[in-house]
């Protein structure tokens, strides 16, 4: 599989405290690549530096190279906003728009310039199948998002963000929230996405990760510890910390 | 996905790039228009009342025959409405908070004294103006005095002190009154040694806000209070106390402002009034602060 | 309730005797409040009492002559102003007088007029003459600037000049030293005030009416027309408290006379 | 002493009570005695003429004339700072503006009136060449500043309340952090700037001294460079003099500005109630 | 051991919710007895109505008799603050005064009239040494009791409790948020305690019940299942729920 998300020795700081420190990493096209590691390691850090949320937070600063389709996201010519629409984005909390479950969904290609009645239900119509919520909420389109259930509300934020569509969709603990029937069925969602996607997620579930994901990259401290398909890493992985993590003896 | 079309879609296109430089413009410019504004409020009043504050203004009374202004009387008067109507309006606005959160059992009898409350907040100083005029002046007999005065700004501020009290006895954690309770101590005990203590940050801070509404507060004074400039002696006697008439500063300022044409006078009391705003923002905000804290 | 309560008194012994010769000390407060015209005089009248009767203090509020009868008449205050002649209408106090004092007719300095008829005049506020030139000026609107209905000043001008009810005024305001400092500031306006509250302005420039220029003199011999009385207006039913009397009686006498003066009225104490 | 604290709780709804029963009691006579359409729609107030005329239409027209341009001017401007401060300002500029914009809020309505009597109105004046600047016109610009302060910090409060999540999911289906604020943030502090706006109406309608200081208080049918009355200064400025049908028909006018400030009462009460759910 | 507090045919509403149902216990004197069940059985209800303190939740009605030395509490003729005063109270979050310790301490013993400072001082000083606190604290009895670590914060509340001489200490769950070695402390103290009180716990803690109590009576969605000896209760219980509860079958 090709690459399509590459960090080179990159190193992150939040003013004066490294958060990253000189991760080299590779995320192939279409799997589906899972971060694992101790709370506070630096992967939801990793994960927000893909599509440049960190801008957000003041005194971030970067080093070394993170590259999306072979281009560096912090080189000038990149726009944030095509950046951003291109590697989608789904939270732990599931953060519906205070509007209704159309316009939620609609929100995205609107800002991108779709105007268009009939060619935004086709997108709000494709992306709620694609999220596995078509059926459930196509009688309510109008209705108020925030009426949802928990797991429901995190399949349209998925939904959402494949309107826009995107190449990449990251996933940070998105799941954590939810009840085990809707961990399932997102789980499930995420299986069929990966033959369009490329998923990236972040869990604290070892089981998850084990099932769903292709590649896993344990975090610790800040460095990437140890990359590799995801059976090998929990079968026989190569470092001490990372065995020491999967069974259980900390983090 | 087709790369080429990545290409073409990567800058904003440009009616995003004319939305986002409009509403960023208009941004700016408000934002520029309301700093400007301070700048000016502030600045001008600085600018032209700073140099006429002098010993002479602050320390004397006006003389008619010598044709000099001192506001002396009016900071007095100021002081004796500030004191006064505290005096009433702290009891009664700190006892309603905590019957409200203490005592209150009726849902609907707090609801009715928080709406009740609310409306006060919304009601023009003009409208207490002609109410107090009409029952403290005429009614009661006290004239245009400054006891009516201060009788009438009891019912303006009593809202916030009861606000800002309620606030903060919401704040104190239950298992307070619970362990008070469980010693076997009665309520009103409950209330005095732990309770009040407790929300002490909360009264002080509605104290400050009232003092910012009397200092500040003008038509309700115009017309029960009335615009006496020359020294009172509250303390010489009942009748003095009762029913001495006086302008506080802002009153004096109107005055001099309008029906003088001391413009440097109410400049020098503009100033006065707006370095006085100044410190009672201060004051609340570090008690603001010091009540987060706890 | 006007007198009875207002006022304590030390000596209780209280005299209705005329003049105050510093025979005894009254303590109290005395609260007027009224016509706008006569703040200079009460100014000099209050502080000149205060020198023979310290422990009285005497308080005054500016909120023209129509607040100071109604709060005789209602007791919110123990002596009213009024820069007016009581009416039939109004009942339940009665005046007494303590000045005389003309109304002078002002305008900016910058005007090239320093006389007009009263015809004139009643032209000029009626709104019959919209435009200086008319008249010889420049050719500018006449701005004129009126006072609020309770005004002393503003009933004795509208009598005299018979324009009761006719005035179209571009501004009214609510006090005398309003309407000075308003015509000061405007090249156009014309306004009227009080004599006593004119005289050694140079803000402003105070016109001649049918050649007679307002002075003390004039008004006291009747030559200057457009005049009225200051009085204080005291309840009918309610006898004044002791201070409050001490002060009327004194501001009513001859000791009162020169301060009066000076305060550019003229008295009528004989 | 519970009995005592139920006296002191009692005592605010006595004072609401009180207010509304004395405006009723003294301001219904005279709207009877005049005739309710007179009173209402009449177009000329002459309470000391001959033959008196107690139409309050010019100061009814006025205030709402008044308090609608203040709102135009100032919600926009507010408003726009309000995001400015909640959402673009540097922390440190945020720091500064903000405890001057509380000053703004503090300072007492006269200041106002004072600036605006010595610098707006004969700026006024010159400007368009009136004969005098005291109009309608100074007093909307001194209302909408005076309504300013508080139209920013309640925005500024209801954006700061929009929860971060919304923002960043906005942010990252690329929008741009323009398009986040106006698209999202501001939809969703809407109940809470529908309040600011509300709080404003109230502040304009209700004040007094500022505009009497700037309006001239001439009892006009309002236009925009012209002296007029407005609802509370129609009451200031004959409250002291007063007397007979012509204090009762105040009494009336008190009456009806009441009635507009409970009417916006209840509408800011029931936004903010909105917002807590 | 004679009855101190008797509860008979209790029947407790919060509303319509019936809390506690014809519940019958007899509590001897100068032994600690704990109460166990799972959460939401009415314990601290119980516990609170002895000493009357659930007449501060509004809509509370109560059926039955709740007897403390042979009187009904209440009964007209029972003052609450007197009731309270013999009744100490211990909560599960310990809950100082924001005052100085010796303020706290002094507190209860100032409402019932004591004011000489001598008499005082050693009120504080014997309450303290009576909880075990004192060593720790006699040099700064005039700090702020906010100052303390929780553990000994709680000690400083049973000090408090103890202070105005109570016949009976009642503790809900006072040491569940404790850690194990502070834990250890106050159940010594308690051990300490009943020689000269009547000592009544809640716990969740299985081995807290068995380790320090006399008796214990298990409570099941408001009844009140079983009561004997702790030894009788924990190895051979007569109620089949019982056995069920105490082996973790369910709660
Ligand atoms: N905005 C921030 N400012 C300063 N430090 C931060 C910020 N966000 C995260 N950090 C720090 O950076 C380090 C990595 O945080 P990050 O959130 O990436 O961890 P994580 O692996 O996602 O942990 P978790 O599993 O708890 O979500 C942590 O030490 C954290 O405290
Ligand atoms: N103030 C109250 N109002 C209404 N219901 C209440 C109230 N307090 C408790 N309850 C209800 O009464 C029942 C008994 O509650 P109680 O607190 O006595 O249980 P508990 O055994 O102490 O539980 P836990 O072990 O969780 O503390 C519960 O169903 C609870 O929901
Ligand atoms: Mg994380
Ligand atoms: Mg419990
Ligand atoms: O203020 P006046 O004297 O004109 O009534």
């Amino acid at each position: 599989m090709p690459t399509i998300i590459e960090a080179k020795n990159l190193d992150l700081w939040y003013g004066q405290k490294q958060a990253l420190k000189k991760i080299n990493l590779e995320i192939p096209e279409r799997q589906i690549t899972a971060l694992i590691g101790p709370s506070g390691c630096g992967k939801s850090t990793f994960l927000r530096t893909i599509d440049r949320m960190n801008d957000l937070v003041p005194g971030v600063r970067v080093e070394g190279q993170m590259l999306y389709a072979g281009e560096d996201v912090y080189s000038p010519s990149v726009d944030v906003t095509w950046l951003r629409r291109k590697i989608g984005m789904v939270f732990q909390k599931a953060n519906p728009f205070p509007m209704s479950i159309y316009d939620n969904i609609a929100y995205g290609p609107r800002i991108h310039g779709t105007r268009k009645k009939s060619e935004l239900d086709e997108i709000v119509e494709k992306s709620l199948r694609g999220a596995a919520l078509w059926d459930e909420v196509k009688d309510r389109l109008k209705k108020s998002a925030m009426g949802l259930s928990g797991g429901q509300q995190q399949r349209l934020c998925i939904a959402r963000a494949l309107a826009v569509q995107p190449d990449v969709l990251l996933m940070d603990e998105s799941t954590s929230a939810l009840d085990p029937g809707s961990t399932m069925r997102i789980e499930e969602l995420m299986r069929e996405l990966k033959k369009d996607y490329t998923v990236v997620i972040v869990t604290h579930n070892m089981q998850q990760a084990a099932r769903i994901s292709d590649r896993t990259a344990f975090f610790l401290l800040g460095e990437m510890v140890e990359v590799g398909p995801t059976d090998k890493i929990f079968s026989t992985p190569e470092d001490k910390r990372t065995e020491d993590y999967i069974s259980g003896r900390f983090g | 996905m087709d790369h080429n079309e990545h290409k073409e879609t990567r800058a904003l296109s440009s009616s995003r790039r004319a939305y986002d430089l409009i509403l960023r413009g208009l941004l700016y410019f408000c934002a520029a228009v309301t700093c400007l504004l301070l700048v000016f409020v502030i600045g001008y009043i600085f600018v032209r009342g700073l140099p006429h504050i002098t010993w002479e203004l602050l320390s004397t009374s006006p003389s008619y025959i010598k044709d000099t202004i001192g506001i002396l009387p009016n900071i007095v008067n100021t002081v004796y409405l500030v004191v006064v109507t505290l005096i009433i309006t702290l009891p009664l606005g700190v006892g309603a908070a905590v019957y409200l959160t203490e005592y209150a059992q009726n849902k609907k009898l707090v609801a009715a004294i928080e709406f009740a409350t609310e409306t006060l907040t919304g009601i023009p100083s003009i409208i207490f103006g002609l109410v107090g005029m009409l029952f403290f002046c005429q009614l009661l007999g006290l004239q245009a005095s400054l006891l009516a005065g201060s009788l009438t700004l009891v019912i303006v501020t009593i809202p916030t002190i009861i606000r800002t009290t309620q606030e903060s006895l919401k704040t104190v954690p239950q298992s307070y009154r619970e362990a008070a309770l469980a010693l076997g101590s009665g309520k009103w005990y409950m209330i005095r040694t732990v309770i009040l203590p407790s929300s002490i940050d909360g009264i002080v801070t509605g104290c400050i806000l009232a003092i910012g509404r009397i200092v500040g507060e003008s038509a309700a004074l115009l017309f029960t209070a009335g615009m006496g400039m020359s020294m009172n002696n509250f303390f010489g006697s009942v009748d003095n106390f009762v029913h001495s008439s006086g302008a506080s500063l802002t009153v004096a300022l109107y005055v001099y402002a309008r029906e003088r044409a001391e413009f440097d006078v109410a400049f020098a009391i503009a100033a006065i009034l707006m370095i006085l705003t100044l410190v009672i923002n201060l004051a609340a905000s570090l008690v603001g602060r010091k009540l987060k804290k706890h | 309730a006007c007198g009875s309560s207002s006022s304590s008194t030390a000596a209780t012994t209280a005299t209705t005797s005329t003049a105050s010769s510093v025979a005894e000390t009254l303590s109290g407060t005395v609260n007027t409040n009224g016509s706008t015209s006569m703040e200079d005089v009460m100014g000099s009248l209050i502080e000149g009492f205060k020198e023979i009767q310290p422990g009285i203090t005497v308080n005054y509020t500016g909120s023209g002559s129509g607040a100071g009868i109604t709060g005789a008449q209602e007791g919110t205050c123990d002596i009213g102003l009024a820069s007016r002649d009581l009416k039939d209408t109004e009942t339940g106090v009665k005046q007494i007088t303590v000045a005389k004092d003309g109304i002078a007719i002002i305008v900016n300095p910058a005007n090239p007029l320093s006389d007009l008829t009263i015809d004139q005049i009643a032209q000029l506020f009626n709104g019959e003459i919209t435009n200086w030139s008319e008249i010889g000026g420049n050719d500018a609107p006449v701005v004129a600037i009126g006072r609020e209905a309770g005004s002393g000043t503003r009933d004795g001008f509208e009598s005299i000049t018979g324009t009761e009810d006719l005035c179209v005024y571009q501004n009214e305001l609510t006090s005398t030293g309003e309407v000075i400092a308003n015509v000061a500031s405007n090249p156009d306006a014309i306004g009227y005030a009080s004599l006593s509250a004119v005289e050694g302005d140079a803000t402003i420039k105070a016109l001649t009416v049918g050649g007679v220029a307002a002075s003390e003199e004039t008004v006291l011999d009747g030559s200057y027309v457009i005049q009225r009385n200051f009085n204080f207006i005291v309840s009918d039913g309610t006898e004044l408290s002791a201070a409050a009397q001490a002060f009327v009686d004194w501001a009513t006498s001859t000791e009162a006379s020169e301060l009066i003066a000076g305060a550019g009225a003229v008295p009528v104490a004989e | 002493m519970g009995a005592m604290f139920f006296a002191c709780g009692i005592i605010a709804i006595a004072f609401v009570l009180f207010i509304s029963l004395y405006l009723i009691v003294s301001g219904l006579p005279a709207i009877w005695e005049i005739g309710i359409v007179d009173f209402l729609f009449g177009t000329k107030w002459a309470s000391t003429a001959a033959e008196p005329k107690f139409g309050i239409l010019p100061f009814i027209l006025t205030s709402i004339y008044g308090t609608c341009g203040a709102i135009l001017i100032g919600v926009p401007i507010g408003f726009m700072t309000s995001v400015y401060l909640a959402k673009i300002a540097s922390p440190k500029m945020a720091s500064i503006v903000r405890p001057a914009v509380d000053l703004l809020a503090g300072i007492p309505s006269v200041v106002y009136g004072l600036i605006g009597m010595m610098v707006l109105v004969p700026a006024v004046r010159e400007a368009f060449n009136l004969p005098d600047g005291a109009s309608l016109f100074c007093a909307i610009i001194v209302l909408a500043i005076m309504i300013l302060p508080s139209i920013i910090s309640v925005s500024e409060t209801a954006l700061k309340a929009v929860p971060h999540e919304y923002e960043e999911a906005s942010l990252a289906l690329g929008a741009t952090q323009i398009e986040t604020i106006f698209k999202v943030s501001a939809p969703a502090a809407s109940s809470g700037i529908a309040a600011a706006v509300v709080l404003g109406i109230g502040r304009a309608i209700g004040e007094a001294m500022a505009i009497m200081m700037v309006a001239g208080n001439v009892a006009n049918m309002p236009s925009l460079f012209s002296s007029v009355r407005f609802l509370t200064t129609a009451v200031a400025s004959e409250m002291a003099y007063a007397s007979g049908l012509q204090r009762q028909a105040l009494y009336s006018i008190a009456l009806v500005l009441f009635v507009f400030i409970m009417i916006i009462n209840v509408a800011l009460n029931t936004l903010l109630k909105k917002k807590e759910d």
